[in-house]
């Protein structure tokens, strides 16, 4: 009949619009490579292990703001019983900068910017003028 | 549950109505986005001047919305039988301003995505937090009880009998949505015009005028528009109410007037000042302040005439006159007012911007269509019950959207396959 | 008359309700700070920080605003032109302006329009704190501050309609269109939210004094305990007569201006 | 029972898959075999559906659908029920796609003391699937940023809308909150209206509780035991570049979403979900009602071999005039 043509065109249309991760991926040449980020080169050890730091580092963050901002505790005793500042730019910015590390993996994962960075200063991007 | 479909027929009227309406509210959200990504500079607020038209609007619906006790309470507490069908009329009206009410103050937050903390994080001494309690309980109430009603009305049942105390509290929360609301201003130390335990009892009064007012105004336009008639009877009733809170209302400012100016207190003067008297600095509010006042002296010498409140027509223009005069007094000058002279003495002028009024209009237009979406529904459960020859010509419409009246109708519609 | 068991416990149960009134009012007007306070056991362990401004130094160095410039490079405050949407920490006012002007009817013109330096006052009952709808701004037990987290601020601008010394600002624009440069070590504040003076307690907690009080180059600021008798501030206070603005809305401010 | 049942059959499959999580070999299989075997039935299944109904014979142009057709000037058309022409017919179509029209129209029967009948509006199931199935569809979308990268900006534009209020981190998704509403209350309505429940079978039940634990695994993986985004990723990419791997330190909760996705993607085409296809093949709403203003004949008529009476009478005349019965024509 003459329907079947437009079902079989609508039935494409979806197959075309489905399939588009796999197209997309075959035309874009992606790869399942995870980004190269750019570790501190002068420390070894982050402030919790890694594996935690992957999957749980925004809980830290929101722990960290409320520890410092509204209970007026600043230092941070890690796992393996060595202090720290409880600082974003102080501490992790130490070590990470922000476009190499955090957008890096962020933009890949689609993450999008959190909102922090619309206070928090990168320090690497802030004109540096101390008093 | 909802009966949305009675608002989904309509004439072209009632089309081109809702579109309009639709266009500004579309209008007012671009405006409103753009306000969202610059911030909310694009208004004239300023660091003295920090609330404006949005919070204004905002305490002047909470008077509209509590307004409705003034319909509930003679009708369920003394049985006046003659608000039967402005009942319902008023309870919906209550549901469309909260829900303005409530728009005007999502809009003036500067980090509104950070709404949910009011939840998140309570705060049992925030005169706001208890206003936005009492807000949206008073919404909730309306809601399940013009829900509740409607139903049962459409399906020819009595309401059920836990509808009866929701009502019932629905009376006293009225009161208190408007009570928090000036507690809102009332409670803070440093703003002199608005410390005053007269803020309350003031801010009801004027609610009470303009709500009814309003209502008169719609039930009128209802009547003429769609034959809908609410009885001259529960028309005049109201217009009572109005006349009676209006007085009241400019006895109060005048109350004010005297404490303020007999005794002389710099801080108390203030207010008359910037709104009616009028120094070298002061002018901003100047003509609205007075405009106002006019405007109320002559809505209420209108009011206090028998035959102008038993002629509609001229009822009518005085019911325009309360309206307008207390929108200015409420919606543009008391918030204003507070804080036209700086803590620090210093002076601002406030005037709104073209976003500022375009956001604020696309929330009345909400409202607006609020209210027509809801009195339609309203109007054809009413009518479809009061009239049997208009529920038997419903009936034969519905019949057909459900598709059974198509074979009377159409002889031979099915003709065409098989011949 | 005999009680009941069922009967003694409800009617304790009410008796306990009553009792707990003046503590439900207590939550409701946010007094209970201050009732810890005045019964004076709370008071030798917690600090209430305080400051007092000496106008007469301060008048020596005229057109000097260093505690400005410290402050506002310190916390990242942007400049605007247009009055409207400024941020102040501290700022400078026509000394008029701070106190009731009746009280200064025959004071030289050149005498009332000097500009004194004002701040957020750190009130003992902030009024800004009693109505904010989400705990964006609260009072630190410990010191006495009125702290404020720019994260959670909805930007109702309540407060600002509260605070009678109109200390507190709001960002009507993005705060980073009106900075030059960015100081890393202390976050700008997003578009949306209020801002104050919080008596610098990042630097506090660094042992350091506030920006404003260590940049004075006339020492006009002392800055201290409150409630330790012997500190500096204290001593000064015991001598001298100081002002404080609008004591009579009982805020009960911290801040102090020698005059 | 069918309700325990299926929910203990989704919960056996949850479990299965946690602990094949956590051990070795199996992750593979629930990794990369199952996603793959799941995508080709899916497919596969879906066309051969769709395929099979194309062939299928439609006999009748159904001109009656719910609403006046168009007919004499004085009748009122109801032109967007009865639409005649082709746009006409898109518009209904799309409507019905978009905004589930004809469960808008859903009432509910009651009776009442007398005894009487009432038909109430019940506009509650109308909202809850267009909640379910809107916020699925933007959750779908949102789930291309694991297999698209870089991930396009459409992508991170509709993320940023959803996640628009600031809740905690990683930030609320108000599609989140909303799938899992409105698939609860689908799920308290099966049970609780007498009626539904009657009807409702093992198949509706395990729709719900599959669509259900995706649901919740996936709000658990996000804003509770978070995962490994990173890795995440890799697995979904290397699924879509061919290039399959499993690498280790992707949590089990990962793999109990992934596994029920598989298994509602296999089940997909040969249950009741695959309405998805159907809605666009059914005849009411995809055929133009203009039965009025054209001839539709029927393409596959033969013809039929016709006596008339006048036939019949012309065959027997001579023997109908000798009986002296009465003719009709002389």
């Amino acid at each position: 009949m003459r329907d079947r043509v437009w079902i079989v065109a609508g039935l494409l249309l979806f197959l075309a619009v489905i399939t588009y991760p796999f197209w997309h991926g075959v035309e874009a040449r992606a790869t399942s490579q995870p980004p190269v980020l750019v570790l501190p080169a002068h420390e070894k050890e982050c402030v919790a292990p890694i594996s935690y730091m992957r999957t749980s580092h925004m809980k830290l963050l929101l722990d960290w703001r409320n520890s410092v901002v509204r209970n007026d505790q600043r230092k941070y005793v890690s796992y393996d019983g060595k202090v720290y500042d409880m600082s974003l730019t102080g501490t992790c910015m130490k070590c990470h900068e922000k476009k190499g590390f955090c957008d890096r993996c962020h933009e890949y994962a689609g993450v999008g910017t959190p909102y922090c960075w619309n206070c928090h200063v990168d320090p690497a991007l802030a004109e540096v003028k101390r008093p | 549950m909802f009966m949305v479909e009675k608002a989904l027929v309509g004439s072209r009227r009632y089309w081109l109505w809702v579109g309009g309406l639709l266009a500004v509210i579309g209008l007012s959200f671009i405006a409103y986005l753009y306000q969202l990504s610059h911030g909310l500079g694009v208004t004239g607020m300023s660091r003295n001047v920090s609330w404006g038209l949005y919070i204004g609007q905002f305490t002047f619906m909470v008077g509209v919305a509590a307004s409705a006790v003034m319909v509930v309470l003679p009708y369920y507490l003394h049985n006046h039988k003659e608000f039967a069908r402005m009942t319902v009329l008023g309870e919906f009206l209550a549901v469309s301003s909260v829900t303005m009410c409530m728009l005007f103050v999502f809009v003036d937050m500067g980090r509104p995505m950070r709404v949910f903390n009011v939840f998140l994080y309570p705060q049992f001494h925030s005169v706001m937090f208890w206003d936005m309690l009492s807000l949206s309980g008073y919404l909730l109430i309306n809601a399940a009880i013009t829900l509740v009603s409607l139903h049962a009305e459409q399906s020819d049942l009595h309401p059920p009998r836990w509808i009866k105390p929701i009502i019932l509290l629905s009376i006293p929360w009225a009161i208190s949505i408007h009570t928090v609301t000036a507690f809102l201003y009332a409670g803070l130390p440093g703003r002199m015009s608005w410390r005053t335990p007269i803020m309350a009892p003031r801010f009801l009064a004027s609610a009470f005028a303009a709500g009814p007012a309003l209502l008169i105004l719609l039930c009128l336009l209802l009547r003429k528009l769609t034959g809908y008639d609410v009885g001259k009877k529960a028309i005049q009733g109201l217009s009572v109410i109005v006349t009676y809170a209006m007085a009241i209302n400019v006895f109060f400012i005048l109350m004010q007037l005297f404490t303020a100016m007999y005794s002389n207190v710099p801080g108390l003067t203030e207010e008359f000042q910037d709104l009616y008297l009028g120094t070298e600095a002061h002018t901003s509010l100047l003509p609205w302040g007075r405009i106002s006042l006019l405007l109320m002296v002559v809505a209420l010498i209108l009011l206090l005439i028998p035959k102008v409140r038993h002629n509609e027509r001229t009822l009518a223009a005085a019911c325009v006159l309360v309206f307008s005069s207390l929108w200015i007094d409420k919606g543009v000058c008391m918030v204003v007012c507070g804080f036209i002279t700086s803590p620090l003495g210093t002076i601002t002028r406030y005037v709104p911007t073209l976003p500022e009024m375009t956001i604020t209009l696309g929330v009345w237009a909400v409202g607006a269509i609020m209210v027509t979406v809801f009195y339609k529904i309203a109007l054809s459960v009413e009518i479809a019950r009061e009239a049997p020859a208009a529920a038997a010509y419903e009936f034969a419409e519905r019949s057909a959207a459900a598709g059974h009246a198509e074979i009377l109708s159409s002889p031979g519609a099915t003709g065409g396959s098989h011949a | 008359m005999k009680f009941t068991r069922r009967e003694f416990v409800e009617l304790s149960g009410a008796c306990l309700v009553a009792l707990s009134g003046r503590k439900v009012l207590a939550v409701f007007t946010g007094a209970k700070e201050s009732e810890a306070a005045s019964t004076g056991e709370a008071t030798s362990t917690k600090k209430r920080l305080g400051m007092l401004i000496d106008t007469k130094k301060c008048l020596r160095a005229q057109n000097c605003t260093k505690c400005i410039e410290a402050c506002d490079q310190a916390h990242n405050i942007p400049v605007f032109q247009n009055p409207a949407h400024q941020i102040k920490w501290i700022w400078e006012e026509p000394f008029d302006d701070l106190f009731s002007p009746a009280e200064t009817q025959y004071l030289e013109k050149d005498r009332k329009d000097v500009l004194t330096p004002v701040l957020c006052n750190q009130c003992d009952e902030p009024p800004c704190v009693r109505v904010c709808p989400t705990g964006a701004t609260w009072k630190r037990e410990a010191d006495g501050i009125v702290m404020m987290d720019w994260h959670r601020c909805i930007g109702c601008r309540y407060c600002m309609a509260a605070c009678p010394y109109g200390s507190r600002s709001f960002n009507w624009v993005d705060p980073r269109t009106g900075l030059k440069t960015l100081n890393p070590d202390f976050p700008t504040r997003t578009q949306g939210v209020v801002e104050k003076c919080t008596f610098c307690a990042e630097r506090l907690d660094k042992g350091q004094l506030p920006a404003c009080v260590e940049a004075c180059p006339e020492k006009a600021m002392v800055f201290g305990d409150l409630n330790d008798p012997q500190s500096e501030i204290r001593q000064l206070l015991a001598s001298s007569y100081a002002l404080r603005r609008r004591p009579e809305l009982g805020t009960g401010p911290n801040v102090y201006y020698l005059i | 029972m069918s309700v325990f049942s299926s929910l203990i059959l989704v919960l056996v499959f949850a479990a299965l898959a946690y602990a094949g999580g956590l051990a070795g070999s199996s992750r593979w299989f629930m990794g990369v075999i199952l996603p793959y075997t799941a995508i080709l039935v899916f497919l596969g299944g879906l066309s051969y559906r769709v395929l099979r109904w194309a062939k299928s014979p439609v006999p009748f142009h159904i001109p009656t659908t719910c609403g006046q057709q168009k007919s004499l000037p004085w009748l009122k058309w109801s032109w967007l029920e009865n639409p005649q022409s082709k746009g006409g017919v898109l518009l209904r179509m799309a409507l019905e796609v978009l905004l589930f029209r004809s469960l808008f129209r859903n009432s509910r029967a009651q009776f009442l003391d007398g005894p009487r009948l009432r038909y109430g509006e019940e506009k509650f199931l109308w909202l809850s699937a267009l909640a379910f199935h809107w916020s699925l569809l933007i959750i779908l979308i949102r789930h291309l940023r694991f297999f698209v990268s870089p991930v396009p900006r459409f992508v991170m534009g509709l993320e940023a809308v959803d996640g628009f209020f600031q809740v905690s981190a990683p930030q609320l998704l108000v599609t989140d909150v909303v799938i899992l509403a409105a698939l609860l209350f689908l799920l308290q309505r099966r049970l609780r209206n007498p009626q539904v429940r009657y009807i409702s079978l093992f198949t509706d039940y395990f729709a719900l509780f599959l669509l259900l634990g995706i649901a919740f695994s996936g709000v658990l993986m996000r804003y509770f035991f978070r995962v490994d985004l990173e890795r995440v990723k890799e697995v979904a990419l290397g699924l879509v570049t061919f290039s399959p791997t499993v690498p280790a330190g992707v949590g089990p909760l990962f793999f109990v979403h992934l596994t029920l996705v598989s298994l509602l993607l296999i089940y997909f085409p040969f249950s009741k979900l695959v309405h998805m296809g159907g809605i666009f093949l059914s005849p009411t709403r995809n055929l133009a009602n203009d039965s009025r203003v054209k001839r539709h004949v029927n393409p596959w008529d033969y013809p039929v071999k016709v006596h008339t009476y006048a036939e019949w009478e012309e065959e027997f005349h001579d023997k109908i005039k000798a009986a002296g019965l009465p003719l009709e024509r002389e």
